[in-house]
């Protein structure tokens, strides 16, 4: 099984050098090609998601920054409160452990994740809407 | 569902997460946040489904799940006291932290449900990434269940600092590293339960020494640090949802740290290594002068403030453990009534938590607009005829303005001392939180009124009929 | 020459089907293999760059937000001067044209695009940092 | 350099980009923010040289392109008059514009050179977004030339009204629509060259009708579509930096429209369409009744200031047409010697564009702790004795507030009226940019000094001596 497998990957490769050269025919203009491949990996095919995942983690501390700074000091209560209820998103996990999983252990823990992030999600946004739902302002 | 439409799903998710933090920013748009966080969730969830659909018995599973937790949730959600909140907040932290760790278990047991490898075969970097999510989630599990009991009363408020304690944690933090990098290197399932054995206990060791008022930074530290142990994960699962999350959640856990931090004017580390506070002996009563005291009657208060043209009343941990909202709200009404002008003052580490104050003014339907931060209030005390400071102590101390050597110097404070009289209503003479006798006591313009501060506020409330 | 493509096409795909075949065969577990090909999927492998672009690109309008909103107002002419300094980075496509074009045309666009982007880029930094120069306390 | 590495300094490019506007926040924090924009502009740059090697030939070129441009914009930058900003910023504005249509251009004529495609083969994403790009640039373009003409006064700052030009405009935006829609499909230069020249049409037909003084908020908004088209092209070269600025300056622009509007009271769409302001004809003058008006002299003007406590000064464009700010300094310097109270009050909208007089008093060397904003100074215009309004008009009319007739009604202005004396320096008795008559200078307290106000202040200052 093994030797088929690399024996198919040096066909791959073969062809994929075959068509190379094929295109550098095609264009006679193997220098410019390259640049062009160049700029065209800049275009983002080429780019490793985690660049991508980077960039968007950054700007979100940003955003979080921002965001809580401008939260008012009276509902500091209730912000603790709801970024419990949201990071219960780690919800996801166990959804794909209960769904999917092949081993009973792995849905097990899941399941045990899935219940404790159910009680914070409900917990945590319910309690959360109990204490704004208090605030009020003098009625003129 | 494709694989991109499931992405978009999940960045809207983050950034309805967004917009429920950005609501807070005023009471009226908050409520319409918290909407919004939920339908964030939502998305969420059923962006999981489908994407990932679930076998039937998975299906049925994730709805018993769901149901259980929801339950639970909404009970306590729905019965839980206000001054409870500190409580709280910390006991549905810790359950983030273990669900933390169920999910890196159930990624290690069944990594192809994850797509991070195959048994045996899991992504190098994927491995790190789990180790690190369980070690943090362990850690927040114990420490947030030692934060609920202390801030509970189930367990001393006082510092227990265990002989060599920084050198054991370090052992601790240093033997974690070594079982990571062993992780990683065999996969093998003992030692990632091993990992979680050890940040358990590194969990318990690292919150026992700090003080039970200290707590509310301990959570938010905790919060923060889970935050970026959320992205952590979002990263490997490549959620984008989760990413955002956790960055949200990390820094709000460390803003609000800072600011109390600040509101303290300690640093950050002497908080996490601990020692501070608890330990009620009042080594600074005994410095030779002779001190006298006024102390006054209900009555006597009653008094004072229906005269007044302008009360301030200052709320601190005290009010939150009689449960003195309501009794306060009445009295205020019954002073408005009267002509005279009342306002709130609230200090930024007053109670046991940010915004502690408010919530349990806003319990007992206090308007929001009448309640003032310290900033916005301060300079307004040389005007007030009476400063109604109920449980609160350290927060009003002059010394942390006046007396260079104080432990609390430079702790902006409220300055109740200008107000022409200071009722101060707590239980005895004793310190705060911070253990610093308060000289204020002693001063010509304040009378104690010595009592819980629900009864003797309903005292005065009577003898306003007198 | 066309024909020499579609050809090797053909024997791209043939090979890509063995393959899945192959797998498909060692695992012997063909459902639990897809669903957690859909989580693989999920873990990012496949996703389209546009919707990191999209999502960095919507988190930069939230930063931008609030980091605009926190300018103090006496600072708002250097705020104008500086966005326009900084919205001359349209200056990297102008290298991409003017480095590594092949038509002439293309170049001269680009050059022309380079100098205005210069003239930018110093003018609007150094007259923004002449500005910013002048803002003083008083002296005490 | 790898594209992945590329890809993490764009990222780092765009960061410093956001740094540099926060640093804004704070005068202290702005140069250093400033030097952090300069460092991300030199790392794209950079960047992108190493990344997409260019023959030597390229090379050339590229240092050539950046010498002659750079040491255009050094040369303005150092030569350039502070009052003459608002043109400034304009006329720089225009050339982004025309370099964003030459990018475009270019893209179109060496497509490899972008990796979008080859030429007669341009992804169809990539051409929509070409068009686009060209389109916005160009309107951008002849736009932003209209507003420095105008701006610059070589053009009347009057509204120019075509006959029928919301059709003509409609007309275009649609044939724009038609040739784009044809470049997708045909990847035709006739029809790129179509699209540049109509959107350029577009551009002067767009702004001609709106009058001088509304030119910073058409300077504003084109700056944000350009910031939008300057995202969208980096969604196409997938340049992480291009899409975080794009965000920035389209954030910026939009936030800058906003609070211009506000300032007016007006909204976003009257100021587009157009007509306002400009017509100096005061068709309020004649309301039957008589009424008088009290002129001074520099000697009246500087007795009554050096026997205040408080002057509240209040600058406006006029203060900037005649380069007064040096004079007012001076005679701030005086006061301030002789124990006299001097703060400087700006109005949002003072002058033409948002800013303009902070950074005029700036280069005057006024302190900026002494010039405040319209909320936080309005309250002590009835603590001054003197408020000293030099070439401000509008933003003191008291029309604003009062008359619910008035076109400016509720444009919040600054209270000079509340000032115990309130001397007025200009020219006239005419009206300012929105063309209204001030009843303020006919009022009891108000004193008129007629003149240029550079020479004014400089007489007043003279007058101090004597
Ligand atoms: N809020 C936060 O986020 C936060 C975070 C970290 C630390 N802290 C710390 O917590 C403290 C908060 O200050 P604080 O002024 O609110 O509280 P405090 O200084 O701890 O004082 C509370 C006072 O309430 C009195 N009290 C307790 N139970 C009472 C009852 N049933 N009836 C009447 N009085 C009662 C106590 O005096 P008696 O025993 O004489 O009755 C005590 O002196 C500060 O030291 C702060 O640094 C707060
Ligand atoms: N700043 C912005 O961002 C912005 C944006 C959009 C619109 N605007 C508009 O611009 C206006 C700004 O208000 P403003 O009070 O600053 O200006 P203004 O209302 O236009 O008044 C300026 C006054 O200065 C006088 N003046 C002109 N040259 C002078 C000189 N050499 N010496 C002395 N006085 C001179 C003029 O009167 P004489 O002719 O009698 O001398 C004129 O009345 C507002 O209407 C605002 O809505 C501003």
């Amino acid at each position: 099984m093994d030797a088929l497998q690399k024996a198919l990957d040096q066909l791959d490769q073969a062809s994929a050098a075959v068509r190379l050269a094929i295109q550098d025919l095609a264009n006679g203009n193997g220098a410019t090609e390259a640049a062009g491949n160049a700029a065209h990996a800049l275009s983002g095919g080429a780019i490793d998601p985690f660049v991508f995942r980077l960039a968007i983690f950054v700007l979100a501390i940003f955003v979080g920054y921002y965001v809580v700074w401008s939260v008012t000091p009276a509902l500091h209560t209730p912000l603790m409160a709801v970024t419990n209820a949201i990071s219960s998103v780690i919800v996801v996990g166990a959804l794909l452990a209960v769904g999917i999983s092949a081993t009973g252990a792995a849905t097990g823990f899941g399941f045990i994740a899935l219940t404790l992030a159910s009680v914070n999600i409900f917990g945590g946004f319910l309690v959360t809407q109990r204490m704004l739902a208090m605030y009020k302002k003098k009625d003129k | 569902m494709s694989v991109n439409l499931a992405s978009f799903f999940y960045l809207i998710s983050g950034i309805l997460f967004i917009l429920a933090l950005r609501g807070l920013s005023h009471p009226t748009t908050s409520r319409k946040g918290n909407v919004y966080g939920m339908v964030g969730m939502g998305i969420a969830i059923l962006t999981t489904l489908a994407l990932a659909v679930p076998s039937a018995g998975g299906f049925g599973l994730i709805v018993l799940g769901l149901a259980i937790g929801g339950g639970i949730g909404a009970y306590i959600a729905r019965r839980i006291a206000m001054t409870a909140m500190p409580q709280l907040v910390a006991a549905f932290h810790s359950l983030v932290g273990f669900a933390a760790v169920m999910v890196a278990a159930a990624a290690l047991y069944a990594p192809e449900s994850f797509g991070i490898g195959s048994p045996g075969a899991i992504h190098g970097q994927a491995l790190v990434e789990l180790s690190l999510g369980v070690a943090i989630g362990a850690i927040t599990f114990t420490g947030s269940v030692i934060a609920f009991l202390k801030l509970d009363g189930r367990m001393s408020g006082k510092p227990i600092l265990l002989p060599a304690r920084h050198l054991v944690n370090i052992a601790l933090g240093v033997a974690l590293v070594v079982l990571v990098i062993a992780l990683v290197g065999t996969e093998s399932k003992a030692v990632f339960w091993l990992i979680v054995l050890l940040s358990l206990a590194l969990g318990v060791l690292l919150i026992v020494p700090i003080g039970g008022a200290d707590m509310p930074v301990v959570i938010s530290m905790l919060n923060s640090y889970s935050g970026w142990a959320a992205a952590a994960l979002g990263f490997t699962l490549g959620n984008l949802a989760l990413i955002i999350t956790g960055a949200l959640v990390g820094s709000s856990g460390a803003i609000l740290s800072y600011i109390m931090c600040k509101g303290m004017n300690r640093s950050f580390i002497s908080v996490i290594l601990g020692g501070f506070g608890g330990d009620t002996a009042s080594a600074s009563a005994d410095d030779g002068v002779e001190r006298t005291v006024k102390q006054g009657s209900a009555d006597d208060a009653a008094y004072l403030m229906m005269n007044a043209q302008k009360v301030i009343i200052v709320p601190g941990y005290g009010m939150a453990v009689a449960q003195a909202q309501h009794a306060l709200r009445e009295m205020a009404d019954r002073l408005k009534a009267n002509g005279v002008e009342v306002k709130y003052a609230i200090h930024p580490v007053a109670g046991r938590m940010p915004g502690h104050m408010n919530v349990l003014l806003a319990e007992a339907n206090v308007p929001y607009d009448e309640v003032f931060e310290l900033e916005d209030i301060n300079s307004e005390f040389a005007q007030a005829d009476v400063a109604y400071v109920i449980g609160a102590n350290d927060v009003t101390n002059p010394a942390a303005r006046d007396d260079k050597s104080s432990p609390i110097y430079g702790m902006p404070i409220l300055e109740v001392d200008k107000a022409r009289t200071c009722l101060f209503v707590k239980r005895s003479l004793g310190s705060g939180y911070a253990g610093i006798d308060n000289t204020l006591f002693y001063k010509d313009g304040t009378m104690m009124l010595l009592g819980d501060a629900k009864k003797m506020t309903e005292d005065i409330v009577k003898a306003f009929d007198h």
